[in-house]
């Protein structure tokens, strides 16, 4: 489990809690700054991330542990968020681990399943799959930031006397 | 962020079948939602609109099980509309690529036109 | 840290993250049954144990730890929840922890403070406070219970092909 | 469930000020808000109201800077009128007992002439 995080959370392998991690980690994103819609893709990523590990790494056993731990993150004065998912599954060869192209060629050619990877692909802005170092297992480390932004439509504004986080 | 039961109810249509679904669709529900609307295959159904209104949040485990009736609609000729996707759903559909795939519109009443 | 829990959390002892936890037992506590109202209770009181916990225990300092664990209950039919909050603070005479009366003689002696034992108490169905037999610190205890369903109104139902938590 | 920034507005009344409350108000929270509070108190306000419309969750520590401002508008025999309570913050006034010292409206409106 990566030390020192400021926030670190281990479920029990059984897919009913992984709701419970999908909330801890859009409230902390959103506490961290990021707007709702980054928030939601990066929720997106860590359930399907940790979907692939209770079905292939653990082969749908519940009793297994998942670790995910979260840490603020600023890159050029934006903010934005870390979380490393680890799990205890024996030594897998990382390269095995890819994405399926999105795009069939021919409606008719969709499968069903096969999505997981390259959701959390095109959801975060740095994933990355390694052996653990500490441990037997798998560390996948998503990162996100939050989006610039959108433009000022000319809306109406209010003077604030604050906006704190 | 509270997480309400999953609900799977069916109504019959004049051409075919509507199922409603409520509740986050994620891999602690996406087996369930598969053996409901692989029971109402197990005949044909010329129309199934799938009334996905009350879901906020599906993962690719939920999309899956849609994608599966797809299958079997297609090949049979016969229809699967969704509707009313909210946006968190809307958005997975459009990650995947799958929004120009499956036939999606904005009410009930559009679905039994599509 | 309560052993074998299927959920378990740690925090630093920093007020930004009071949200995470709030958001994790909401979620967990709504998965596992129960109504909203009693989840509302449940997320005030851990939310006052843990704000007590960085105040008097940490005395605010924000890096010390806070371990929350989430598990299942089962009473009479019941469906329920257990949150255990242990902290690492130096050993208090748990006596000490006392809610004062929740009811003023007189309005004109209200004063700030003084709610978070008394919430705690009133919010869940069973709660205590111990000295942690596995390492120096104090454990709260939690457990709350659904409250019945609120009876039937005789409102409109439809034919349920299934309804699963 | 997501945590949107807490931000304080504030804007005059015929008779004092009307301060404009959004954001969950928790303990990382609740020492920004007494700040606020105590600057606008630190001249009398006759009428000072609050508006919590945009509060969905408060906890035991923004409830004491409530109280607080309470004190001292009654020192100074002027008003505190709290309005648009949320359900869970008018259950945290509930089990506290708060409910019938402080004045609490549904509208601004009546907070205007209370
Ligand atoms: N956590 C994991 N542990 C082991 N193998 C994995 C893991 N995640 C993904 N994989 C491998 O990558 C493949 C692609 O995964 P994915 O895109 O989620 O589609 P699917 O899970 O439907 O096959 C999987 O079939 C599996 O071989
Ligand atoms: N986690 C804790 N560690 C040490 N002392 C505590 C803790 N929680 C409560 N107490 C004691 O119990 C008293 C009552 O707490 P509370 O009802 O929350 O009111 P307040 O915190 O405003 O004093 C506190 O003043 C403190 O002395």
């Amino acid at each position: 489990m990566a030390d020192h995080a400021p926030i670190s959370i281990r479920i029990d392998s059984d897919p009913v809690h992984l709701c419970v991690v999908r909330s801890a980690v859009e409230t902390a994103a959103s506490r961290f700054g990021l707007p709702q819609h980054d928030c939601d893709r990066l929720v997106l990523a860590v359930d399907e991330a940790m979907t692939n590990i209770i079905r292939h790494g653990y082969g749908g056993r519940d009793d297994r542990s998942i670790w995910v731990t979260l840490s603020r993150l600023a890159r050029n004065g934006q903010t934005g968020i870390e979380v490393v998912i680890d799990d205890e599954t024996e030594q897998i060869d990382t390269g095995l681990i890819k994405a399926k192209p999105l795009v069939p060629a021919n409606p008719d050619e969709i499968t069903p399943g096969g999505l997981g990877v390259g959701i959390i692909e095109q959801s975060v802005d740095h994933h990355a799959y390694q052996r653990r170092t500490d441990a037997t297992g798998l560390r996948l480390t998503l990162q996100k930031f939050a989006s610039p932004p959108p433009t000022n439509d000319g809306g109406p504004s209010k003077t604030s006397l604050s906006a704190k986080a | 962020m509270a997480n309400s039961p999953m609900t799977i109810t069916s109504s019959p249509l004049d051409d075919g079948q509507m199922v409603q679904v409520t509740g986050d669709i994620d891999y602690s529900r996406s087996s369930e939602l598969r053996v409901e609307l692989m029971g109402l295959l197990g005949r044909p159904v010329a129309r199934l609109i799938i009334d996905l209104v009350g879901v906020n949040y599906m993962d690719s485990s939920g999309v899956a099980v849609l994608v599966e009736a797809l299958q079997i609609q297609r090949k049979r000729n016969q229809k699967l509309v969704l509707c009313n996707l909210q946006p968190k759903v809307k958005g997975i559909f459009e990650i995947a690529r799958l929004n120009t795939v499956f036939t999606l519109t904005d009410s009930v009443e559009l679905a039994k036109g599509a």
